[in-house]
């Protein structure tokens, strides 16, 4: 039926993982971070949605669960920012290397 | 023969003939787009007891805005030399693709419509959604305090007026059990949703006015409190393009109210069914671009933070009371 | 309450009796203390002369891991037979003992006097448990309180010697759980003497395999876990530093009591339980001893300090045990036990004495204390005697326990053997070069204004030198109560 | 779905969880609107009598068949009652603790918010625990995530709790999207997110590659789960968020949220990859997946231990030392993981409980001492012992726990995870003696605090005597957890018994 | 098959729009490019400021309210995405799912009613 398989959403799905993995690991602004663990997130909604379509047991599921990660993931975003502003009020800053406040 | 078109294969020709297709929407759109300033300065000239422009273009000064467009075209462009050159460019693009894209769902007659998705309303309401990136594009990348005090406070109108917009057609797509907008008419044939959805419906209108920046919500680009707004910077066609996509926008909502509210192309009875869809279509969706102008004539404009908070504290309620009325009416009834 | 369990838990009427004093009243605290540690002393007496011990055996339920109660139990198993009886009255003799000793405590004696009787629970569990698991928790009971003993009330390295203490016990109890809980585990019970037999078994009907290699390495873990706390030779730096920065009191128990669970874990689990491989591993153990008994009697022949002379004293004298042990006979094992015993009165001797001086002269070096004969005759004498009992005078318990200890090595490995005597010798040099130097050598000292043993202080240290001499004269007061003990562990080692 | 099917299911079940729900709303309605001078504390009594009522209505559901309702998403069998107990009583206890919890500053108008996002954080586990479906898993989840996020920064003006907040949004925002990942692919191969009918698929992908992929998604959801347990992989942000939140949050996160992570965790991998097979070369020599992948959990064990254990070592602000040491911990449990014996339950429930009440006794008295004289140091607790003797021996009991000595709930807690790590076949040897070893190593620092309440002097005079008061409910708080780790020292079998009779070794796990 | 032609010829018409909404103002400003005039000047590309000379940097700090605007957005456009599927399907889910619903919406009014009564939703 569909020209594209499912492989091709899996291989998208893993690149903008590693994409938003990378970001959130080795990004200095906070908001930057933030935002690339949204991008995982989405990661997985393209998983979900593309196994829901053309899994081997396809099911609307993975779509449900996808509108439980898109909702889950602005309330993180969300909290995220919220954290951050508070924290850009102490201290001025959104560079996470600044945050070093904490250490023994 | 739109009808085969759609139902063969997908391919390469079948994108040439949309796209002949989709320019020729394109040009109605600029056309409409053209009078319907034409028609904004009459229509308040009018009701100020003036003339409104009558001068360029024979007789109504027909021919204004396209000289007013030839003006822009041949206008200097500027860059502001602090500005975030890309994004700058780009601001007017994003601005206007959004706008123009929405049209594609939007059914004007049962026959006249190019792309019949299934998800038509949540793809308007999504996609129409993407402007204000444009809008905040812009602000930010003008540099300029003006303009980014203008961006952000017509992103958070925008925002602001997009929940109670989106919570307010539910009443019509609990009662419809879709959201595909021809669906949506096709449920109105006895009653329209206007009838039905008395509170949805106002709650739409106010929520659109806002959306659509118009008078009494234009304070985003409050020429007297803002100079221009988010686009203070910007001059000649870039200019052009925030300016049409406004009025794109006015031509897609006014499209939206007449499918989701006053029945489409449907006649108002039934015995009137002799008068072509189109032409019913045309007549509902100029009263509502009718009462927007008149909106703009007759009201002031209300402060910021009233803005603001009318939009939460009212409409959002409003809006979530009436989805559960119409369920439970629906589930009692 | 059964008889083992009141033995046993009796010190916790003290605990509880102290722990509503106020903390001021300094002399009703110590009288207090005193009195918490008789309950068990008479209790082990009466257990004493009893014949027989079965009757003592408590056994009630406690744990049980995993939905089968039956499997993976861990019973509340307390009991006697000769070995244990014997430490058990040690115990009880030395912690009393030690008690008295504690008059030289000179602050927080509530709390001293708490865990040192939450100490004694510890050591007289230990000696009565009847299962692995049980023994293990009495024995880390010990661990705590003398942590807190020596932190608080030692000398000016205290936490450092506490540390060392909690650490090397911690590292020896750590390797002691693994082979407890392997056991247990594969077994699915804990009791020893069901161990011993499923352990001599082939193929025995347990949950999980326990292979031969296994068997071989929780032998080897079990000696090196009591070997930390007996020491052997390179694990003992602790026990030097406890030593010297403990209060004489506790040394008391320390070295008397504590130092000697090291032994009996060896002659009761790893005898008891693993007779084939400690067998393979007789002439290791016997070389171990003679090591030990050579590296102490050398380095305390060095030794400027009294303490430090008695600490490597005790290093080399538990060499003696390792060496009965190696020898694998019965008089072997036999002197090992009675080492164990007499090194417990004698060192507790000693170190009660240590305390003595210390309390006089705030100093323990022993040129510090020249000429101690003048001024303290009587004390000096005592020192004099417990000294002769420690370089194995005939007469004294020492002798008995040498001398079947290399009785029972000669015949098996002459050779070391021999060499181990020469550590008999310079036990006799380095003991008297010290003891000499105190009582006659150089004064170091005045000697004015200070005053000879005097009342209480005469208690412990007849009651010890009697016991000595006792044990040295009349040894059946020991061996007969453990012939039946030897018995079973000649049985397990095949002859 | 009609009215009744909707009346047909035992919505009884459900009775703790919406007691919770219920009283956290109120809770936050009424802080909406009740006046402003109204003294927030009594919000915190209200949720402690509502955690209690949640109790006793679970306890009232013990004796029951195993119920699954609204279509097997939400099941209340032995494990989710047995775990539920814990979490219930790890919130109540923290609740205590958080009544007593006045910082100098940076708190003063959240008062009502901090009750109520910790009953909201609890109903997330809850969720977590009896939910038998994917969806529901995640949802508890992120509910217990988002709740502990902003409870860590609640203290909205002071700047370590801001920053806490941060890395650990950063940090579980990347670990949320690991696990949701993994659970991506588990949905890809079975087609379902209903663990009971994955149950039936897995063991049917027999493929190669399926397994391979299944081999992913179950590291993907370990190494994001690993960051609800604060182990490795995933542990960095312990430290800095326990260190920098404020304290009854730090006992929550390392109490509830720990046992909600190994909760979930048990629940995915038995169900989930317990029932997949590993290879398929020849039918016989099918191994078990989750069999096939204990070398790795072993290897994450090892070094959460060794890691928590050691570093420990260095630290010297006191919560700091308990996040390594609730790492060390961490890892031990996973031992009985790795393990996977039949003892596995038995264990992890009953340290989980044992960690629950002398962390959170251990946690009581830092929050006192530490609100007391304003200083996190170890040095903080210099002395205690003459300032004040029972406080010092309270913390002297949870220490001893901690630290796994015998007479105390923790040591049995330990012997447990033993006698699973030695009695399973292969024996875990290694593992155990790292264990052990790590035990060990943790003395150093617990017996340091020991050192500085019993050995040293006051580090200075305080102006008031040094006298600390006691707040009622955190001297509640402290003689239960004191009672208890002892009790539960002494006579495990109060506890071990009550587990095996009424749930039966969860034998309707996976039913 | 043919319905799914018809799917993918509705989905490649919304392309042809973008494509064009994009197409257009590339090519009208190129157009406008060939014909406006371009005499730059150093004031024609200062900042404007009504006249002013332009004073410090123009990337001014936003009130925070911005943010909590767009935080409030985020949550109440997301919980959207659940009430469209549930009206489209209410028919089909009877009573629960309007109770479910109610309970659903029951919780973001008392996140409004929080964001209200926390003064968030006053624009200064």
């Amino acid at each position: 039926m569909s020209s594209v398989p499912v492989s091709a959403y899996l291989t998208l799905a893993l690149i903008l993982f590693c994409i938003g993995l990378y970001g959130a690991l080795t990004k200095r602004n906070t908001v930057i971070v933030l935002i690339s663990i949204e991008l995982m997130l989405n990661a997985v909604n393209i998983n979900l949605v593309a196994f829901s379509k053309f899994g081997m047991i396809p099911s609307i599921t993975g779509q449900v669960f996808a509108l439980f990660a898109i909702a889950v993931a602005a309330a993180e975003a969300a909290v995220g920012l919220a954290i951050l502003i508070a924290l850009y009020r102490n201290k001025k800053t959104v560079n996470i290397d600044e945050m070093n406040d904490l250490k023994s | 023969m739109v009808q085969e078109l759609l139902h063969s294969e997908a391919g390469l020709l079948n994108f040439v003939l949309f796209f002949i297709l989709g320019v020729i929407l394109l040009l109605v759109i600029l056309g409409f787009v053209t009078y319907a300033i034409l028609a904004e300065r009459k229509v308040m000239g009018f009701m100020q007891l003036r003339y409104g422009p009558n001068q360029v273009g024979g007789p109504w000064g027909l021919l204004q805005t396209v000289a007013d467009v030839l003006k822009l075209l041949i206008k200097e462009d500027t860059i502001p030399k602090l500005a975030d050159k890309p994004l700058f460019i780009l601001a007017p693009v994003f601005a206007f693709a959004p706008s123009f894209m929405v049209v594609a769902t939007i059914p004007f007659t049962d026959k006249l419509q190019f792309a019949d998705i299934g998800v038509g309303l949540l793809y308007y309401i999504a996609v129409s959604g993407l402007t204000t990136i444009g809008v905040v594009m812009a602000g930010w990348s003008s540099n300029n305090k003006f303009a980014l005090l203008g961006g952000m406070r017509a992103a958070a109108q925008m925002i602001s007026y997009e929940i109670p917009l989106v919570m307010s057609v539910l009443g019509v797509i609990l009662l419809t059990g879709s959201l595909n907008l021809n669906e949506i008419v096709s449920a109105q044939e006895n009653v329209w949703y206007i009838l039905l959805q008395p509170i949805g419906f106002i709650v739409f209108f106010i929520a659109s006015v806002a959306e659509l920046n118009r008078i009494p919500f234009d304070l985003p680009e409050a020429e007297n409190e803002l100079i221009a707004g988010y686009f203070v910077e910007y001059s000649g066609f870039r200019w052009a393009f925030f300016m049409l996509s406004e009025y794109v926008y006015m031509f897609a909502m006014a499209s939206l109210t007449t499918v989701l509210f006053l029945g489409g192309w449907l006649p108002l009875f039934s015995f009137l069914d002799f008068i072509p869809g189109a032409v019913w279509f045309a007549l509902k969706f100029s009263l509502v671009i009718f009462i927007l102008l008149w909106f703009r004539s007759t009201f002031p404009r209300i402060k910021a933070d009233q803005l603001m908070e009318f939009g939460w504290k009212v409409l959002l309620p409003v809006a979530l009371a009436n989805i559960f009325l119409t369920a439970i009416i629906k589930s009692l009834f | 309450m059964s008889f083992l369990s009141i033995l046993v838990f009796s010190p916790l009427l003290g605990i509880l009796v102290l722990a509503l004093l106020p903390k001021t009243q300094e002399s009703l605290i110590k009288l207090v203390g005193f009195l918490a540690t008789l309950p068990a002393l008479v209790l082990a007496l009466i257990a004493f002369g009893t014949e027989d011990l079965t009757k003592y055996d408590v056994v009630k339920e406690w744990i049980h891991f995993g939905s089968d109660a039956s499997l993976y139990a861990i019973d509340y198993e307390l009991g006697l037979n000769g070995f244990s009886l014997i430490l058990i009255v040690l115990t009880a003799i030395v912690s009393t003992l030690a008690a008295i000793a504690s008059i030289h405590i000179k602050k927080e004696w509530k709390g001293y006097f708490m865990l040192f009787l939450l100490l004694e629970i510890g050591m007289l569990g230990v000696f009565a448990a009847q299962n692995l698991v049980l023994f293990f928790i009495f024995f880390e009971i010990t661990m705590i309180p003398m942590f807190f003993l020596i932190g608080k009330w030692g000398y000016f390295e205290k936490e450092k010697a506490a540390y060392s203490y909690l650490i090397y016990n911690g590292l020896g109890s750590a390797i002691l759980l693994i082979v407890i809980m392997v056991l247990f585990a594969r077994t699915g019970t804990a009791n020893i003497s069901d161990l011993a037999q499923l352990m001599a078994v082939e193929d025995a009907n347990t949950p999980a395999p326990i292979s031969e290699s296994l068997k071989m390495g929780l032998a080897i873990a079990l000696l090196i876990a009591f070997g930390v706390k007996l020491p052997i030779f390179p694990l003992h730096t602790w026990m030097l530093r406890v030593h010297v920065q403990a209060p004489p009191s506790v040394v008391m128990i320390h070295s008397g009591i504590l130092l000697k669970i090291g032994a009996f874990g060896l002659i009761r689990f790893g005898f008891g339980i693993f007779p084939e491989q400690f067998k393979s591993m007789a002439l290791l153990l016997a070389i171990l001893g003679v090591v030990n008994l050579l590296y102490g009697a050398f380095l305390a022949f060095i030794q400027t300090d009294f303490k430090m002379v008695l600490a490597y004293s005790s290093i080399s004298h538990m060499g003696i045990v390792l060496i009965g042990l190696g020898a694998l006979n019965e008089a072997g094992i036999q002197g090992a036990i009675f080492q164990v015993v007499s090194h417990g009165l004698i060192s507790a001797l000693l170190f009660f004495l240590v305390g003595v001086f210390y309390e006089r002269f705030q100093t323990s070096t022993i040129a510090n204390l020249g000429g101690m004969a003048k001024g303290m005759p009587l004390a000096s004498g005592f020192l004099l005697a417990g000294a002769l009992a420690s370089l194995g005078l005939p007469g004294m318990s020492g002798f008995v326990s040498e001398f079947m200890a290399f009785l029972g090595l000669f015949e098996v490995h002459p050779v070391v053997a021999a060499i181990g005597c020469i550590g008999i010798i310079m036990t006799a040099v380095y003991l008297l070069r010290a003891v000499l130097g105190m009582t006659y050598g150089k004064a170091g000292r005045e000697f004015a204004g200070i005053t000879d043993i005097k009342s209480v202080e005469f208690v412990p240290v007849l009651v010890l030198l009697a016991l000595i001499v006792l044990i040295g004269v009349y040894p059946s007061v020991l061996s007969e109560p453990l012939q039946a003990t030897l018995e079973t562990i000649m049985l397990g080692l095949g002859g | 779905m009609d009215v009744d099917t909707l009346l047909s299911f035992e919505w009884g079940a459900m009775a703790p969880e919406f007691i919770i729900l219920g009283v956290a709303t109120i809770l936050s309605i009424v802080d909406l609107f009740a006046p402003k001078h109204l003294d927030r504390k009594i919000f915190g009594w209200i949720g402690f009598a509502g955690i209690l009522l949640a109790l006793a209505s679970l306890i009232n559901l013990v004796g029951l068949e195993p119920i699954s309702i609204l279509y097997d998403t939400f099941r209340l069998d032995g494990f989710a009652k047995a775990f539920k107990i814990l979490l219930l009583i790890g919130a109540a206890l923290v609740m205590l603790l958080a009544l007593s919890y006045k910082p100098k500053e940076g708190m003063e108008e959240y008062k009502g918010e901090f009750y109520y996002l910790l009953l909201a954080g609890l109903l997330g586990a809850m969720m977590m625990a009896s939910s038998g479906d994917l969806i529901t898993l995640f949802v508890g989840l992120e509910l217990l995530s988002l709740s502990s996020y902003i409870l860590a920064g609640i203290r909205k003006k002071h700047l370590p709790s801001n920053e806490s907040a941060m890395k650990y949004v950063v940090n579980g925002g990347i670990a949320t999207a690991f696990t949701l990942f993994g659970m991506s692919y588990v949905y890809g191969l079975t087609g379902t997110t209903n663990l009971i009918e994955m149950t039936n698929v897995l063991p049917t992908l027999a493929n190669a590659q399926y397994i391979y992929i299944l081999g992913i998604a179950f590291f993907m959801i370990f190494v994001g789960l690993s960051f609800k347990l604060a182990t490795a992989p995933f542990h960095m942000w312990a430290p800095d968020v326990y260190q920098g939140a404020p304290t009854p949050v730090t006992a929550f996160l390392s109490v509830v949220s720990k046992t909600a992570g190994f909760v979930i965790l048990i629940r995915i991998l038995l169900t989930v990859f317990g029932n997949a097979f590993a290879g398929n070369s020849g039918v016989a020599a099918m191994t078990n997946f989750l069999v096939g992948m204990q070398d790795y959990i072993a290897f994450l064990a090892a070094a959460t231990m060794i890691i928590g254990n050691v570093v420990a070592l260095r630290q010297r602000n006191i919560k700091r030392m308990f996040a390594y040491s609730s790492i060390a911990h961490a890892g031990y449990l996973l031992v009985a993981v790795t393990a996977l014996s039949s003892f596995m339950y038995d264990a992890l429930w009953f340290y989980l409980g044992a960690y629950l009440f002398m962390n959170v006794g251990a946690f009581a008295v830092i929050q006192l001492l530490t609100q007391h004289t304003d200083n996190e140091d170890i040095g903080a607790f210099a002395g205690l012992y003459k300032r004040a003797p029972w406080l010092a021996v309270a913390m002297g009991v949870f220490i001893l726990s901690l630290a796994g000595i015998p007479g105390t709930a923790g040591f049995i807690g330990k012997l447990n995870i033993f006698i699973g790590a030695f009695a399973s076949n292969p024996a875990h040897y290694v593992l155990a003696s790292i264990m052990i070893a790590t035990t060990v190593i943790s003395y150093f620092y617990y017996f340091g605090i020991l050192t500085q309440m019993f050995f040293r002097p006051a580090a200075v005079e305080e102006v008031d005597g040094g006298k600390i008061r006691m707040p009622f409910g955190l001297g509640v708080a402290l003689v239960i957890c004191v009672v208890a780790t002892i009790v539960f020292g002494l006579f495990p079998n109060i506890a071990l018994d009550f587990f095996h009779t009424n749930f039966e070794g969860f034998a309707d796990f996976l039913q | 098959m043919e319905l799914f032609n018809l799917y993918q010829n509705n989905y490649l018409i919304v392309v042809v729009f973008l494509c064009l909404g994009v197409i257009l103002p590339v090519v009208a400003l190129f157009l406008a490019k060939l014909l406006r005039p371009n005499v730059p000047s150093e004031a024609k590309y200062t900042t404007y400021e009504s006249g002013n000379d332009p004073f410090n940097d123009s990337l001014v700090q936003f009130n925070v309210r911005y943010y909590i605007f767009a935080l409030l957005f985020v949550i109440f456009d997301v919980e959207t995405v659940f009430l469209y599927p549930w009206a489209v399907a209410y028919e089909k889910l009877g009573i629960f799912a309007l109770i479910e619903m109610l309970i659903f919406v029951f919780m973001l009014l008392i996140g409004l009613v929080y964001a209200w009564k926390k003064k968030v939703l006053k624009w200064i």
